[in-house]
């Protein structure tokens, strides 16, 4: 009993510890990231103040940047709920260090994404007329059009999310709390902490919670992209209308969710030096699933390009024209080559599916899957039926400012909450040890084993 | 269990707290009342450059349509011209000091700037066609109050609130497709 | 009931784009200026699209007006997440400016691209403004707009008529783009009265939709007597 | 809970889901009753009194003169302010259509720029705005100081007020005005005279004809009256019945529009006139009468076909095939006009195309020609003051003064429309310019004279005639003039009377009044036997008892519209003097040949948006697309496939153009329909000022013509047949790229794009 408990408690001091310690780099980045966050409020300001037409977009190019990072960054919030929550239901040992980074990963980049369609609106302050209500002008939504199921699939994934790296933090709030001294901090804590006592009680609806959470928002992610990919699919638009949309920007969706987990457990790894939890074999594995992940993307736009150039459509074929050949050349095959060559090229070899490599092909997948993006939305609307409006986009500085703001509002937020809160799970991470070191894969088991230990001050060993 | 022993396991911090609860419902209830709402019930009356008293000219004998020469045959209500107001107060208490300010106006050919009482705002972009409710019967004094029993006009009704007037369309079998008003 | 209709006699087009500068005046379309409509950012609501074919000295010409279609299943209307487009009962695809929020979504999904957005509040310097149509809206920047087939002219129209206890009659509306045709290429009245004009028109051996094959079922029947071939690959 | 009255009166309590909705809102309300304020919005009351509703549509009927067509129209006016300008259905000239430039008239009446008070320059040397009087003043004092140095230059097309200028010159002593026209009507006039003997401009029956071929006239773009000739083409070509051939250089929006176009060399459209008559004799489909007439014109030989097809640079085969569809055709007609008699040769050619209706004898007939007729309003009220000088004068007589002197320049800018008098313009002692804007003539004035624009005044227009038949159009003002602005006519008479020799009447409307009370007075007299020549046909005066009441019908009724059987042909009696100054087309010598790969053949044209640039100031038409190249605010040229490519100038590039004098430089634009060799740039852009819409948009074509060239025996300077070289200067800086709406038209080529229309059959 005192050897794992001593072992814990060494394992919370040395993690802990670790979050604690002033780390210069974690200031700059809050404050470079800080200056975009004004460079993002601005850009977006400017645009309220002086209406929609600051950007580049304009007839037929309707959709532009917005639209594009809108689906960028929900598929970037791929890379955590969905990713955590089946390594969750698959009990994957290595998970633990990961699951709480990628969660967070989640949540901000949808509250990022979820925001893009707002600032994307012609009239954004009159924005809740997409939202059911009982009015006085006794009206509703279209429940027809796929932009409303956007919002509740949206608003649900996000609450969902919200609460899914939420109950995994308690303990940990618990932990931070009662670690704080008294004052506003302590305060913070307590209410994150939702009065966490470690009791058994506690612990068993924790767990349970957390199952069921896992269970439910795998269809719950799956969902969302789908319905974001139907924004496109539910059209006539030659280009978009395509059955195969929706598994095609979930795959897509997981596919560079999976690119920005890479980099950050590369990240991690380093800043918090967790080489001991994330091996080498964790890479490894992941990176099988990463150039798994490629294939099929790959597989998918095959299939794609394939159909519409098969089917000989005039229309279908004028927007792969462009892409193919024409004016999107580039940027297509910079995408086929970053998306799919580099990463099988790497990822098929042991030594490529080490932390760096993983980590700068996951760089390239990133650019890849937003070029993904572009192409989808650009060429489509740049070439309507009738060729007498076939037009170009350009987008403006104002869509740039907000493009780079939003990373620098993603950084923020991440920044912010790892000074917070403990970045890597505390109790899971203490949990894994005590298996490692119990070898007891029975998690009943060995979740019990704390609950009954001695009094502790660290909420996860307390009860008496 | 000591006092000591107690405080250690339940920190101050640790009791069960739905303080935090309040935040996300107060911002509900507020969200609720704000989209519910619709327009402000509030109307105010407003100040007219001439204290212009429709008790005294309806009880004079004039009818609505006497000044507001389009109530019943045009689309819109409108106000009498300076000249027509002149025209009857030379003769009618001319001397009156509000009387008066018609009469430089009239002079001056200054048109007078009256104060809207019943406002659909520019925003609703609605086309209210006078006399289609004028030909369907409508009262007056549905939209505007008893206006002969007011001194200057004020509003009685949000003719602004969208839904009072789809009701009333849907009640008596008008049309209430948007492009009726909006367009 | 009535429904709505227009047919464009392609062999009388002459492209003089009369009709083009009627709707703007009628229809309060605001000029964008030189560098927005640089951008692609021009507002018409009606467009000629010229189309050349052959080789010089036997280049062949074409002038198709195109303008909202005001389709019967219209693939703007479903997307629409606020119900600021929905098809009225008289036919019309109607376009409610208070309504719109802006989400462009209805444009994209326009298989003939002729709607336009307000990127920007318009400017009517005075004393230009004027000339406004006060029957129309003058729409706010961030707002959908398109062909309407001079919804308030319609509505005058029938205001017009019940004020005189009578029925619309064939002719009682005419479009702006309609009545100033120099060449009288253009019929609008209702599809469903078989007398009307526009019937008649769309009766025609040389009556076809634009973009037929997509079923969208426009209200707009374009009439040529030549056949409108794909150019060579 | 709402508590309200009912559809009769009583009281009605309902409690439905929206009061529902309302009680849990309660809550709210109290919060944001203290937010929201209510904008007050104001409603004004009118000053007068007014037989019209607030808000009611009132149409009024107006003339149309942005252009002397003289289409009638219907102005919207709601609360006194102009909205809408419709056609007149019954319109004698436009039968319900108007053209893109008549709509926006309302811009030009409500343009934020307009000049609204007289202005004169100051001791700064700036205009200054000063009182009517003052402003008169000068320039009457001006004018009276040396009145044989004065020079109008009157804008107006003919009629009623071109005449009073012309009284107005004879009066206070100064040279007749030069009447500010299009070049092509004065080379038509005199072709005309040529041809068929009469000075007029021929009246041509399109709708009756089954065969029109168009020399050079550009009858569907901006062209005498293109909404009364786009109506007669639409009945021309119904059903197939009729054709229209379409000779010309440039593939203007007639040539896109004719059944076929002949893309001839600039300047051997004569040479083809005459290649076709000598086809047509040789044909045998001519009769008698019509072979004599035409020989005695032509006594000589005319060209072969080779010969024919080699000068004009066309396939001979498409010329055989024309004369022959001409003999068979049973009303063929032959126009002319536009930029075939704007070069040197013009009225050589002009004359010779004319002459192939002698031929075909569709002279006076059905869907034929016609001697463009009126009923001469514009020397009744000219007296017997000289006939207005032609464009050309201008330059002439700016020449011969050595550049000092007055000018008088109403309702026109020469300035922006003629090369090279800006030299002469600077040394003027004094310009006068009556004008609504401030255009690169009135920029230059001393004087400014604001005048009212076609709406608010009052009008008297004499269309330029249709089918043959006169008419007399008047109409009063729809508007009130805005600020200060006067009817240019009543400026005329106000200058007049200021310079010590007024005029007999008070007014303009006065002026046209005594002048149909004249023409009563001398129809009444002349009884049946119409032998008077300031009589007008007696059955215009039927039913009127007196000048008074005929004065007041007629404007009442709108003015005086003739009938068919008014219509004549040319009266060919005059034509004993004919033959000495016509020139056969085929004896003159070719034009040069081009020097060098980058000697092109500039041909400017008249835009229908643009018109000869009056058209600039309005938004509206600056962003209206060129139907052809789509391009929009501003000046383009356009540049054949072939040469574009020998040129390596893509769509958009910047050109510069380089004239013997002067240099442009404009985006071009590569169009499949550019006659080799040649160079079209639409006329009408590059002006200094005329208001911020126009300000310094495009360039100014004319400044590469060369002022000294003249139409050969027509007072009309040649603006067709210029040499240009053609130099890529680079790809277009993004504020330079030309404004093209189709965009996509480019790709079309490119890319096999579908804008075929598929059958689907009617809705």
């Amino acid at each position: 009993m005192g050897r794992p408990q001593a072992g814990a408690k060494a394992l919370d001091g040395e993690l802990l510890g670790r979050l604690d310690r002033r780390r210069p780099g974690l200031l700059i980045g809050s404050l470079a990231s800080g200056a975009l966050v004004l460079v993002f409020f601005y850009c977006w300001g400017y645009q309220i103040a002086n209406g929609i037409g600051v950007t580049g977009i304009n007839r037929p190019v309707f959709w532009g940047f917005y639209i594009i990072n809108f689906v960028f960054w929900i598929g970037i919030s791929h890379a955590g709920t969905l990713i955590s929550a089946i390594l969750r239901v698959t009990k994957a040992e290595w998970r633990r260090p990961v699951t709480r980074s990628a969660e967070a990963i989640t949540l901000f980049a949808l509250a990022i994404g979820g925001l893009f369609p707002l600032i994307h609106l012609g009239r954004v302050t009159i924005f809740y007329y997409m939202i059911p209500y009982p009015n006085s002008r006794m009206l509703w939504p279209n429940f027809r059009s796929p932009l409303v199921w956007d919002i509740a699939a949206i608003t649900t994934y996000i609450i969902g999310s919200a609460l899914y790296l939420f109950l995994p933090l308690i303990p940990d709030a618990a932990v931070m709390r009662d670690r704080a001294a008294a004052g506003i901090k302590k305060r913070f804590y307590a209410v994150l902490a939702l009065g966490w006592r470690g009791t058994a009680q506690q612990w068993h609806s924790l767990e349970w919670g957390i199952r069921i959470l896992a269970v439910a928002i795998i269809p719950v992610a799956v969902s969302v992209h789908t319905i974001v990919s139907w924004d496109f699919a539910m059209t006539q638009t030659p280009g978009w209308k395509s059955t195969i949309f929706g598994p095609y920007f979930v795959v897509g969706a997981i596919f560079s969710g999976i690119a920005v987990l890479m980099i950050a457990m590369a990240l991690l790894r380093r800043g918090l030096a967790l080489e001991r939890f994330l091996t080498d074999r964790v890479f490894n594995n992941l990176g099988l699933l990463f150039v798994t992940m490629s294939l099929v993307w790959g597989y998918f736009t095959f299939a794609e390009h394939l159909t519409v150039w098969y089917s000989g459509d005039l229309f279908e074929k004028n927007v792969h024209h462009v892409l193919l050949h024409g004016d999107f050349a580039v940027p297509f095959w910079t995408m086929v080559v970053v998306n799919l060559l580099i990463p099988v090229a790497v990822l098929s070899f042991p030594r490529g599916r080490r932390p760096l490599p993983t980590a700068l092909v996951g760089c390239g997948v990133l650019v890849g899957m937003w070029l993904e993006r572009f192409l989808i939305v650009v060429p489509a609307l740049s070439t309507p039926r009738l060729a007498y409006s076939i037009g170009d986009y350009l987008p403006s500085w104002v869509e740039l400012g907000i493009m780079i703001g939003a990373i620098g509002v993603f950084a923020c937020l991440y920044f912010t909450f790892t000074q917070l809160l403990p970045i890597v799970s505390v109790w899971e991470m203490r949990e894994g040890w005590r298996h490692a070191a119990g070898g007891g894969e029975n998690g009943q088991a060995a979740e019990a084993a704390p609950t009954s230990a001695a009094a502790s001050p660290v909420p996860g060993g307390g009860g008496a | 269990m000591a006092e000591a022993q107690r405080r250690r396991l339940y920190p101050p911090g640790a009791r069960p707290d739905c303080r935090c609860a309040g935040l996300p419902a107060g911002i509900w209830i507020l969200g609720l009342a704000l989209f519910a709402c619709g327009p402000t019930q509030n109307l105010p009356t407003p100040e007219q450059p001439i204290a212009y008293d429709h008790q005294v000219h309806i009880e004079a004998g004039l009818e609505c349509v006497r000044c507001h020469r389009g109530a019943e045959e045009g689309v819109h209500a409108g106000m009498p011209s300076v000249q027509s107001c002149a025209g009857c107060h030379r003769r009618e208490i001319p001397d009156h000091p509000e009387v008066q300010k018609v009469m430089l106006a009239n002079e001056n050919r200054e048109p007078i700037l009256w104060a809207k009482v019943n406002v659909i705002p520019d925003s609703a972009m609605v086309h209210f066609n006078h006399r289609a409710h004028a030909r369907a019967g409508i009262e007056c004094l549905t939209c505007h109050g008893d206006v002969a029993s007011m001194t200057v006009a004020e509003p009685v009704r949000n003719v602004a609130d969208m839904g009072w007037c789809v009701e009333c369309h849907r009640e008596n079998e008008a049309s209430d497709d948007c492009l009726e008003c909006h367009r | 009931m009535t429904r709505w209709g227009m047919a464009i006699d392609l062999d009388r087009c002459t492209g003089c784009e009369a009709c083009v500068v009627a709707c703007a005046a009628e229809n309060n379309i605001q000029t964008v200026g030189e560098e927005q409509a640089r951008e692609g950012r021009a507002m018409h609501w009606l467009r000629i699209e010229r189309y050349y074919e052959g080789e010089f000295p036997d280049v062949r010409t074409r002038f198709m007006p195109v303008l909202c279609q005001q389709c019967g299943a219209a693939p703007c209307e479903p997307v629409c997440p606020v119900y600021a487009t929905y098809r009225n009962p008289e036919g019309l695809n109607a376009m409610v400016y208070s309504r719109c929020i802006g989400t462009r979504f209805c444009a994209n999904n326009c298989p003939y691209t002729v709607r336009v957005f307000n990127w920007f509040d318009a400017e009517f310097p005075a004393p230009l403004d004027s000339q406004l149509n006060p029957d129309v809206s003058v729409r706010p920047g961030g707002v959908m707009e398109k062909c309407t087939f001079c919804v308030q002219r319609i509505q005058a129209g029938k205001d017009e008529a019940a004020q005189e206890e009578r029925e619309v009659a064939d002719g009682d509306v005419k479009t702006a783009c309609q009545q100033s045709c120099p060449t009288k290429a253009i019929a609008f009245g209702d599809l469903d009265d078989p007398d009307s004009e526009v019937s008649r028109w769309a009766e025609s051996p040389r009556a076809f939709s634009l973009l037929g094959d997509l079923d969208t079922r426009p209200g707009v029947v374009y009439l040529s007597g030549t056949e409108w071939r794909e150019p060579a690959e | 809970m709402s508590g309200g009255h009912g559809k009769r009166g009583e009281p009605r309590v309902t409690i439905g889901r929206r009061d529902f909705f309302k009680v849990y809102a309660a809550a709210g309300v109290a919060v944001l009753q203290g937010c929201r304020r209510r904008d007050q919005e104001l409603i004004e009351s009118p000053v007068r009194r007014s037989t019209a509703l607030p808000g009611a549509s009132v149409w009024r009927r107006s003339i149309c003169e942005q252009c002397g067509a003289g289409c009638e129209i219907e102005v919207r006016t709601v609360d006194r302010l102009a909205k809408k300008i419709e056609g007149l259905p019954s319109g004698f000239v436009n039968r319900g259509g108007v053209c893109a430039l008549g709509h926006s008239a309302l811009q030009e009446l409500y343009h934020p720029d307009r000049v609204t008070e007289p202005m004169r320059r100051g001791s700064s040397g700036e205009l200054e705005p000063v009182s009517w009087e003052e402003a008169l003043e000068t320039a009457a004092t001006a004018i009276a100081a040396a009145p044989d140095a004065t020079t109008i230059v009157a804008g107006a097309p003919s009629g009623p007020l071109l005449g009073l200028w012309r009284r107005f010159a004879a009066t206070v002593g100064t040279p007749p005005p030069v009447h500010w026209q299009p070049a092509d009507a004065v080379v038509e006039r005199e072709a005309a005279r040529l041809a068929f003997g009469e000075s007029t401009r021929p009246a041509y029956d399109l709708a009756r004809s089954d065969y029109v071929v168009s020399v050079g006239a550009p009858c569907l773009d901006r062209w005498r009256s293109p909404v009364h000739l786009g109506a007669a083409w639409a009945e021309l070509t119904a059903d197939r019945r009729g054709k229209l051939v379409q000779v010309e250089a440039r593939h203007s929006l007639t040539a896109a529009n004719a059944d076929d176009w002949l893309p001839v060399r600039p300047g051997s459209e004569g040479f083809l006139a005459r290649g076709l008559a000598g086809l047509l004799l040789g044909s045998g489909a001519v009769g008698e009468e019509g072979r004599a007439a035409y020989e005695a014109l032509y006594p000589g030989a005319p060209p072969d076909l080779a010969a024919t097809a080699e000068r004009c640079g066309i396939d001979a085969g498409r010329i055989e095939r024309l004369a022959a569809e001409l003999a068979r055709a049973r009303r063929p007609l032959v126009m002319a006009g536009g930029s075939a008699l704007e070069g040197e040769n013009g009225v050589a050619a002009g004359a010779a195309a004319l002459a192939l209706n002698l031929l075909l004898d569709s002279v006076g007939r059905e869907g034929g020609v016609f001697a463009g007729v009126d009923f001469g309003f514009e020397d009744r009220l000219a007296g017997d003051a000289a006939a207005a000088l032609p464009p050309a004068a201008l330059a002439e007589r700016l020449a011969g003064d050595g550049g000092s002197g007055v000018l008088v320049v109403s309702e026109a800018d020469p300035l922006h429309g003629m090369p090279g008098l800006e030299a002469a313009f600077e040394h003027a002692d004094t310009v006068i310019a009556c004008s609504a804007f401030f255009d690169d003539t009135a920029l230059r004035a001393d004087v400014v004279l604001p005048v009212q624009t076609d709406l608010e005044r009052f009008q008297a227009v004499e269309p330029d005639p249709v089918r043959g038949v006169p008419a007399l159009l008047v109409a009063s003002p729809t508007v009130a003039p805005r600020g200060e602005a006067r009817h240019p006519g009543d400026v005329a008479l106000a200058l007049a009377a200021a310079a010590g020799s007024a005029l007999p009447w008070p007014g303009f409307q006065e002026a046209v009044e005594s002048a149909l009370s004249d023409a009563f007075a001398a129809t009444r007299a002349a009884g049946d036997e119409a032998s008077d020549p300031a009589a007008l046909p007696a059955s215009l005066i039927a039913g009127a008892l007196n000048a008074r009441q005929f004065v007041r019908r007629t404007t009442d009724a709108g003015g005086l519209v003739g009938t068919e059987e008014m219509r004549r042909a040319p009266v060919p009696d005059a034509r004993a003097d004919v033959p000495v100054g016509i020139v056969d087309p085929a004896s003159l010598p070719a034009p040069a040949a081009p020097a060098g790969v980058e000697s092109f053949t500039l041909i400017p044209f008249e835009s229908l948006k643009l018109a000869d640039g009056r058209g600039a100031n309005r938004p509206w038409l600056q962003e209206l697309p060129d139907p052809l190249s789509t391009v929009m605010w501003g000046s383009w040229a356009e540049v054949g496939t072939e040469d574009a490519d020998r040129l390596g100038v893509r769509t958009g590039d910047i050109v510069r153009l380089t004239g013997t004098a002067a240099e442009i430089e404009l985006p071009a634009i590569v169009l499949p329909t550019v006659r080799p060799g040649s160079v079209g740039v639409p006329v009408g852009g590059g002006h200094a000022d005329y208001g911020r819409y126009a300000r310094g948009r495009g360039v100014n074509v004319n400044s590469l013509l060369d002022p000294d060239r003249r139409v050969a025996g027509a007072g009309a300077f040649a603006r067709s047949g210029v040499r240009v070289r053609i130099e890529r200067l680079r790809r277009p800086r993004r504020s330079e790229r030309p404004v093209i709406y189709g965009r996509g038209l480019r790709q079309a080529e490119e890319i096999p794009v579908g804008w075929a229309p598929h059958d689907g059959g009617k809705a």
